[in-house]
């Protein structure tokens, strides 16, 4: 049964594809309808009607996106199904599809841990499909064919599931790429912008090389083992050695694809091509597909976890962390900004994973449950924010047609609903309480308070430390956020555009979000819900949960014990409505003091303009100038002066332009590398025939001495 | 029995049919009716041999096993879909005065000729005729090389020629060696066929069979396109029309492949040490990582192609050379999906480079936008092409790398080096063409684009399953190579 | 064992060996096209006693054909076109001086060495009859391809090509008293058909590049100029 | 009658702050030889603001007018966590000390955000620095906290401060680094000098009062009764956390009278060492303020591994 939810949501979405490439076929559709109406029924009059009504020229297209459409959320309905079933059953399914090898049918395996990373895709999919009609209906049919789009966005979809079932390495390999390339082809749906197309280029380049290494990974195993199913592969005992190779080539495969410094390049270059739902899925799920893979691959298959991979896990979240945000901080195109903290997010839970890694290694599984328990609700919560901020992208970019923040101002005068929504995303990814990211955050500094348990004194002094960049990070991001939403929808408008936008009118646009923004809050105030079903996976994957400690009830959150850590949600917004309350109640009560309007004050200068206002670079000045080393900045300032000894400055212009270290450092040389080399072996082949004769004489040569 | 006779008559008939005919208007036509019959003639052989195993005819001139069985309906169905797609091709090619008369003449009967030569090289028992009907192949292959008359094509085929006739020979040498190891052990009439050799290879000179195994590596290497033998084979497909390097790239390195792995089996048999594995590894692995960074330096859309193939046909002979079920049985399919992937590519290569008027890489820009079933199908080849799931390519790359990790894990991170290069070479050219706004005057061509769909869809199905009879069929194949089976 | 106890054939056999390599050897030093044809005619006819010797002497009546084939293609037909060929380039009076003759004679000389060195396991297995015949056919074979690699004109690369043929003819005449009719058959239509292709070669290219000269034919490359 | 405590100490923070603000401001006055207001000026300011009537500029959204409900109830979220006069309070279980945090970072984002709504320089540039400056005052202050909570091995307030209390007293050298961490973190968040300066209204310097200059009547009197409830919160922590004697830990009249003199006394001391310290430090650059963050954070994590090392070795 459940197992059944699980195939109908990846057929589903499948279908949902394929019925997309009906787009330019409605006259076939339309004379096969018609045929088969004037078969099956005798009055065939007013069905006649209602049909052409359908696929005639003016209603098909909408009616087909519609549809299209319905038919992703209902996948994503079924695979939100499918994961709670199977999360509260507790159970471990295992089936069989005969493709694949002749002798290596696809094994499909869904238990709680795929069941969790099913439920974030299944969210993540119905808000997307709700959103998804009101955006794609702008695009021009012709330069854009929705057929394309629709296609590639249902098998983005249906791999992404099936890497979850993925029970052998060669179907998890088939459904690993599938999701690759879909997403390639989505990144490259606008391929007129030569920028498109490199990012394009760089995303498909570096999922191949990730998928090569994961290939690798497997490969390791595989040497060690009779066969490539995973329960081959978890009964295959490696030595330290191999073990961390295998590590090593997983992290590195999956690491590309889930965007932790230095391989995480293709993310800002490939989320602001893509169109917006799209990039929410790929920034929100996919990403998290990774993690899964990652999981899977060191908890599951190879089984004993050694804490030096935790450590390097941990000192590699870091760096993305900060890394991350520092980089969204400078950024000035809302995607590029979104997707560099996509960056950060991972990062936190490769810490918070590298943490629950060393627990374990330790032989304290109940703190790497609760580092786990961190880890997976941070990508829950990740998946559901970055989402809403994303579709709140696309809903900026949709009315204003920009998506550079400096040229944004003052919506939320002109679209107070989804100001409102993009409010609470802001809120909960800089981790502000009551919201779902503070909850997640909390339990991570949790997990690494729990440090005393350690011997090691290597590790009891770096975990406090990577504790407290972990504190910088969620203040950086606080920060980041807060210019964000500062320049978006405050202020005032700093272009025509952004000035004479309106909010939108498609319902499904703001539901999208909406429902994600609800789920925002409501997980922040409950947490507890998501808390029983990751722990129902932490016992079934690290056979460990967290002490349940439920003299305290459902109010209150106490991962630990109720006197070392405790937090209630609720209480805390019941405190918070009373003081709020109170103090308006008290305040408002003389109808004398009620509020006028003046002109801001412009310090005499009579008229502020919208250019007076900070800008995004102004405001992340301070920090650049901090953290200066951390970036490549190119800062130019040109003077237009006239008059007498060129004294009067007429105009002045100034250029920013940052860059990531790891483009020099990394990425440069290896091309470089690559091209030389084939320039040296492009030598061998001179033109001149008698040189070929001479090669082929000599090859001869060679091998008969070799032979003789 | 017949059908055998009948594969090797009906292209017989075709060379002079279209020697006297060959300019007419429909002739495209008729040259697809030829090889649908073939094909079905083949099917029927496939049918005989799937029923009763293997054929030797009543005079022991031919020998029909599972493992060329199955190449001789691979050559019949891709020679068939490339004649589909040379009909309009030839056609629009007259059109624009690019061909004569005469000359489509010659181009017809000279592909049924090569059609022949190679359901000879597949078909026939004895070691020296299968070397006459390699040089058969050259000699018929040669004058479309050069169809075009222009200095370069002249250049390529002069190239061509010289350096296949040369290699060539080599491989007489190692006949003839073998042939005298042979002699040893009397019979001197038979001893050439192929069924005798290899029931008493044991008893061959092991010394001679490794000096004739040299000798006719490097003679059929020549025309496989080892590196650094290889010289000739871009300059080959560059310069021909489209549809001969379709053929050459699908079918004629298989044939020269079969025949290495024929003479592996041989040395096999005497020698005992894997000699003769480690000499195509070595060759494999060469070919593939030079191959994969020559992809990165090309600028015309064919030679692009065709290092593509030597890529390709380095990593089979690499899966050849491993020896074993599993690299053999990851050889085989890889030898079916590539020719099947790299024949499509070149149909819409063909039909891309039509519609721009140049083979420049340069010129070619936009083509999802002009003409976008080309586009895409390009596209999409170069996807499968590249080793991207879920088409075949992967599969038989999957379980080359698989079987490299079991025998020489030292050689795998190579292998991967050499895909993840040979991609990033093929990708940086191919995406630039298909995506893009249209350039100004180019307009779509007439193309019949079904050899690509089918292709295509052929190497998805073997990527998502290969059917039971199919996987059979290879495993008896990869029976007879390896001695045992994976399944 | 001494050549003095063999009997009188495989004395002939051996010094039409010596004859041939001896041939292969003029050909690897000619700096004229005619003289080169003609020592290649000179091979041809060689081999064609050859084998009609070898059909006398173990009366193997299908080596007369083959005998009658070679003398037609190798020794009249082949000589007769290049020939012509050269005449109407005119050719006959210019010279192409190897560049350092010597190291390739000596290369030729290793050559032959060589080949018996790679040949040598054979030995054990039958008489050195047949050693040095092999040896002096796969030395024939490496010596044409030496001549194609040192000379550039195109006719020079067509006779380095037939000679590597005379080559392999002999190793089949000596070491295996013939091939099978079929292949032989076979063997002597390629050659022919070669022979004829080369002939239109030889016109398209003078056509292209008007010269005979190969080194001119490298517009296909991937050098960067 | 615990939830009951709870409150009335709540009530207590809140009606307490603006008496320490104006201490601060009586003893500075007195250093400085200058005529000192009354020490319930501060009530009067407030009172007075409640009743003029709010001028809020014309591009103001409804974030603007909301803004200083939020960060006023926020600022007493947090105080409510806070032992003031008695531990084991059950406020303080409904929240600890990371949530504390939490709390500030909540009332400054709406801060910065209102400082940006009004769409002026000034705002920008405040709301800018200060987000600047908190971002990296907030680990320097996490590791000095966290240097208690290790040792208490809880990150419960109230719990830490009944185990430093327990264990009598203890000489930790590492509480001696995470005490001056917290002071200087305590002295840049609360905006007092040398970081910034609540009585300027030089736009190069002011950090807090640019980013409230459009804000008038009540909005003003909630924002500034937030800061002063901050100002305090900050003390009573460093007072409580390191120097806990005193506090209630019975609920008995006595017991709580004792914690009341207690605190009023620890907190009285403290603002004449704050108002001695600001008489003689002058104010630094902005840029120099990452330094000072620096040390701070230094600070704080020497005394984490001084604990780690020292303290909690095995």
């Amino acid at each position: 049964m459940i197992l059944v939810s699980a195939y109908c949501a990846v057929l589903l979405s499948f279908a949902s594809g394929l019925l997309a490439l009906l787009m330019n076929q409605q006259h076939i559709l339309l004379t096969l309808s018609q045929y088969a109406v004037k078969k099956c029924f005798n009055d065939a009059g007013h069905r006649q009607d209602w049909l052409n009504k359908y696929l005639e020229e003016r209603h098909y297209p909408a009616f087909l996106r519609l549809a299209v459409f319905i038919l992703l959320g209902l996948s994503g309905v079924f695979a939100v199904l499918a994961g709670l079933a199977v999360l509260i059953t507790q159970s471990v399914i295992t089936d069989q599809i005969a493709l694949g090898l002749p002798w290596l049918p696809w094994h499909v395996r869904f238990d709680c841990l795929s069941g969790f990373f099913y439920l974030i895709i299944g969210i993540g999919v119905c808000a997307v499909s709700l959103y998804g009609p009101g955006y794609v209906h702008s695009n021009k049919e012709k330069d854009h064919p929705f057929a394309v789009l629709g296609l590639f966005t249902g098998l983005f979809v249906s791999g992404m599931l099936l890497v979850l079932l993925a029970d052998d390495a060669f179907f998890f390999m088939i459904a690993w790429e599938l999701m690759s390339v879909a997403s390639y082809f989505l990144v490259a749906f606008q391929h007129e912008k030569s920028a498109n197309r490199r990012a394009a280029f760089l995303y498909l380049l570096m999922a191949e090389v990730g998928a090569l290494s994961i290939i690798l990974g497997f490969g390791v195993l595989a040497s060690f083992s009779d066969g490539f199913t995973f329960d081959a592969l978890r009964a295959s005992s490696l030595s330290t050695t191999w073990a961390s190779i295998a590590f090593v080539l997983a992290l590195l495969g999956f690491g590309m694809k889930a965007g932790i410094v230095p391989v995480h390049v293709w993310l800002p270059e490939a989320h602001p091509v893509a169109p917006s739902h799209i990039s929410a899925l790929m920034s929100g799920v996919m990403l998290k597909v990774a993690l899964y893979g990652l999981i899977r691959f060191c908890f599951d298959l190879l089984g004993d976890v050694h804490w030096q991979w935790g450590v390097v896990l941990l000192i590699l979240g870091t760096l993305s962390a900060l890394g991350g945000i520092l980089y969204a901080m400078m950024q000035t195109n809302l995607k590029r900004l979104l997707a560099y903290s996509s960056v950060e997010n991972i990062g936190i839970i490769f810490m918070v994973l590298g943490l629950s890694m060393i627990f374990m290694a330790n032989g304290h599984p109940q703190l790497a449950a609760l580092g786990f328990l961190a880890a997976l609700f941070h990508a829950f919560n990740h998946a559901l924010f970055k989402n809403l901020l994303f579709l709140g992208a696309g809903i900026i970019h949709h009315q204003t047609h920009e998506l550079n923040i400096d040229m944004l101002g003052g919506l939320i005068k002109r679209m107070p609903k989804t100001s409102l929504l993009f409010l609470v995303g802001c809120m909960s990814i800089s981790s502000l309480p009551l919201f779902n990211g503070f909850v997640s955050e909390w339990l991570a500094f949790q997990t690494a308070l729990q440090v005393d348990v350690l011997d090691n004194g290597v590790l009891r002094s770096l975990i406090p430390v990577s504790a407290a960049a972990l504190a910088l990070t969620a203040a950086l991001a606080a920060a980041c956020f807060v210019k964000v939403f500062g320049l978006i929808f405050l202020g005032q408008a700093r272009s025509r555009n952004s000035g004479k936008a309106h909010e939108v009118h498609d319902k499904g646009m703001l539901a999208g979000p909406a429902l994600l923004a609800g789920l925002c809050f409501f997980i922040g105030i409950f947490p507890g819900v998501i808390i029983h079903l990751i722990n129902n996976v932490s016992s079934q994957l690290l056979g460990a949960t967290l002490p349940d400690d439920s003299t305290l009830g459902w109010l209150w959150l106490a991962p630990v014990s109720a006197h070392q850590a405790s937090y209630s949600a609720p209480l805390v917004l019941i405190g918070a409505l009373i003081a709020a309350g109170i103090c308006y109640g008290y305040l408002r009560r003389n109808p004398l003091t009620v509020m006028r309007r003046a002109e801001t004050w412009d310090c005499g200068f009579g008229g502020l303009t919208p250019r007076m206002q900070y800008s995004s670079s102004a405001f992340t000045m301070p920090l650049r100038r901090i953290f200066a080393s951390v970036w490549i900045i190119d800062e130019q300032i040109y003077k237009d002066t006239q008059g007498a000894m060129n004294q009067d400055v007429t105009a002045v212009h100034y250029q920013l332009h940052i860059e990531d270290h790891s483009w020099p450092r990394l990425y440069r040389p290896i091309a470089c590398g690559v091209n030389s080399l084939s320039k040296q072996v492009g030598r061998i082949q001179t033109g001149n025939i008698r040189t070929y004769l001479g090669y082929s004489f000599a090859t001869l040569l060679l091998l008969l001495w070799v032979i003789s | 029995m017949i059908a055998v006779y009948l594969v090797l008559l009906i292209p017989l008939i075709g060379i002079v049919f279209f020697a006297l005919g060959g300019h007419k208007a429909d002739t495209g036509k008729i040259n697809v009716r030829f090889n649908a019959i073939c094909l079905l003639a083949t099917i029927w052989l496939a049918i005989n041999v799937l029923n009763q195993g293997t054929i030797l005819s009543s005079d022991k001139a031919f020998l029909i096993d599972p493992f060329n069985v199955y190449l001789i309906v691979l050559t019949a169905f891709v020679g068939l879909t490339t004649s589909i797609f040379s009909a309009p091709y030839m056609a629009h090619e007259k059109e624009i005065g690019k061909l004569t008369d005469k000359r489509l003449r010659l181009y017809y009967s000279m592909y049924q000729g090569f059609m022949l030569a190679m359901y000879l090289v597949l078909t026939t028992n004895n070691m020296g005729v299968m070397w006459v009907a390699m040089e058969a192949a050259t000699l018929a292959t040669v004058m479309l090389v050069s169809l075009y008359r222009t200095p370069e094509s002249i250049e390529a085929a002069w190239k061509y020629f010289i350096l296949c006739g040369v290699g060539i020979a080599q491989a007489l040498f190692g006949t003839i060696l073998l042939y005298y190891a042979a002699v040893q052990i009397g019979d001197v009439e038979n001893s050439l066929l192929w069924s005798v050799l290899y029931e008493n290879a044991s008893k061959l000179n092991p010394d001679i069979l490794e000096i004739a195994f040299v000798f006719m590596l490097i003679g059929y290497g020549t025309k496989i396109g080892l590196v650094p033998l290889h010289n000739w084979l871009p300059d080959a497909h560059s310069e021909g029309p489209t549809p001969m390097s379709a053929v050459l790239s699908g079918l004629l390195l298989n044939d020269a492949l079969y025949a290495v792995v024929r003479n592996k089996m041989l040395v096999d048999g005497s020698t005992h040490n894997n000699v003769a594995g480690y000499l195509m590894m070595g060759f494999g692995l060469l070919s593939f990582l030079v191959g994969a960074l020559f992809l990165h330096r090309q600028k015309d859309i064919k030679r692009l192609f065709s290092y593509s193939s030597i890529e390709h046909m380095g990593m089979m002979t690499f899966a050849f050379g491993i020896g074993g079920p599993l690299a053999t049985f990851a050889a085989l399919l890889h030898m079916t999906v590539h020719s099947l992937t790299k024949s499509a590519i070149f149909v819409t290569v063909g039909h891309a480079s039509q519609l721009a008027g140049t083979q420049s890489m340069d010129k070619i820009r936009g083509l999802i936008k002009t003409q976008p079933k080309v586009g895409w199908g390009l596209l999409i080849g170069t996807l499968a092409i590249a080793g991207f799931p879920p088409f075949g390519v992967f599969t038989s790359e999957f379980l080359v790398l698989l079987a490299t990790m079991h025998s020489y894990p030292w050689l795998a991170p190579l292998l991967l080096l050499g895909i993840g290069i040979a991609f990033a070479g093929l990708f940086r050219h191919v995406q630039p063409m298909v995506y893009g706004e249209k350039p100004e005057g180019q307009l779509p061509v007439k193309a019949n684009l079904w050899p690509v769909i089918i292709h295509l869809g052929l190497v998805l199905w073997l990527g998502l399953a290969i059917p039971g009879f199919l996987a059979n069929w290879f495993s008896q194949a990869t029976l007879l190579i390896s001695g045992s089976t994976p399944l | 064992m001494n050549i003095v106890q063999t009997d009188f054939y495989t004395q002939a056999i051996l010094s039409m060996a010596a004859l041939v390599g001896l041939t292969s050897f003029l050909m690897l030093g000619q700096s004229r096209l005619l003289r080169l044809i003609f020592v290649f005619a000179l091979q041809g006819l060689l081999l064609t006693s050859t084998t009609a010797l070898a059909a006398y002497s173990l009366d193997n009546p299908h080596l007369y054909i083959s005998a009658v084939l070679t003398l037609v293609l190798k020794v009249i037909f082949i000589p007769w076109m290049l020939r012509r060929e050269v005449l109407r380039m005119n050719m006959h009076r210019d010279i192409q001086t190897l560049s350092n003759k010597t190291m390739v004679m000596m290369g030729g000389a290793s050559l032959m060495v060589f080949s018996y060195y790679v040949l040598h396991p054979i030995v054990q297995t039958t008489s050195p009859v047949m050693l040095n015949a092999l040896a002096v056919s796969l030395s024939v074979v490496l010596l044409g391809m030496l001549l194609m690699i040192t000379h550039r004109q195109a006719i020079a690369h067509v006779v380095g090509f037939m000679s590597i043929e005379n080559g392999l003819f002999f190793a089949a005449i000596v070491a295996t008293k013939g091939m099978p009719m079929v292949v032989e058959l076979g063997v002597a239509f390629d050659v022919l058909v070669a022979a004829v292709l080369f002939g239109i070669f030889f016109f398209h290219i003078r056509t292209s590049i008007d010269s005979m000269d190969v080194d001119l034919l490298n517009k296909l490359h991937e050098v960067d100029k | 009658m615990n939830w009951l405590i709870a409150i009335l100490q709540t009530l207590l923070f809140v009606a307490l702050a603006p008496l320490l603000a104006g201490w601060l401001k009586w003893c500075k006055c007195y250093l400085q030889n200058r005529k000192a207001p009354s020490l319930f000026q501060p009530y009067r300011d407030l009172l007075k603001l409640t009743h003029k009537q709010p001028v809020v500029a014309e591009q103001a959204s409804w974030l603007f007018v909301t803004a200083p409900y939020i960060i006023f109830s926020a600022t007493i979220l947090a105080a409510s966590v806070i032992p003031l006069i008695a531990v084991d309070l059950p406020t303080s279980a409904s929240a600890d000390v990371i949530v504390m945090v939490g709390f500030f970072a909540f009332a400054r984002f709406f801060l910065a955000l209102a400082g940006l709504d009004i769409g002026t320089a000034f705002g920008g540039m405040g709301s800018s620095r200060e987000m600047t400056i908190s971002s990296l005052a907030e680990p320097a202050m996490l590791m000095a906290v966290f240097t208690l909570t290790m040792t208490a091995s809880t990150t419960n307030l109230s719990g830490a401060i009944a185990h430093v209390l327990n264990s009598g007293l203890v000489l930790r050298p590492s509480f001696v680094f995470a005490l001056f961490a917290l002071i200087l973190v305590a002295v840049a968040e609360t905006g007092r000098v040398p970081v910034d300066n609540p009585s300027t209204h030089l736009e190069l310097t002011m950090i807090h009062e640019a980013m409230i200059l459009e804000y008038s009547g009540r909005h003003l009197a909630l924002i500034e009764w937030a800061s002063q409830l901050k100002l305090m919160i900050y003390g009573v922590l460093i007072a409580n956390i390191f120097f806990p004697w005193g506090i209630a830990e019975t609920f008995t009249a006595q017991a709580l009278g004792y914690g009341l003199l207690a605190i009023m006394g620890k907190l009285g001391l403290l603002a004449i060492f704050l108002s001695i310290a600001e008489t003689l430090v002058a104010k630094m650059r902005l840029f120099r303020v990452q330094e000072y963050l620096g040390f701070a954070y230094l600070l704080g994590l020497l005394g984490m591994l001084s604990h780690i090392i020292l303290e909690a070795s095995r």
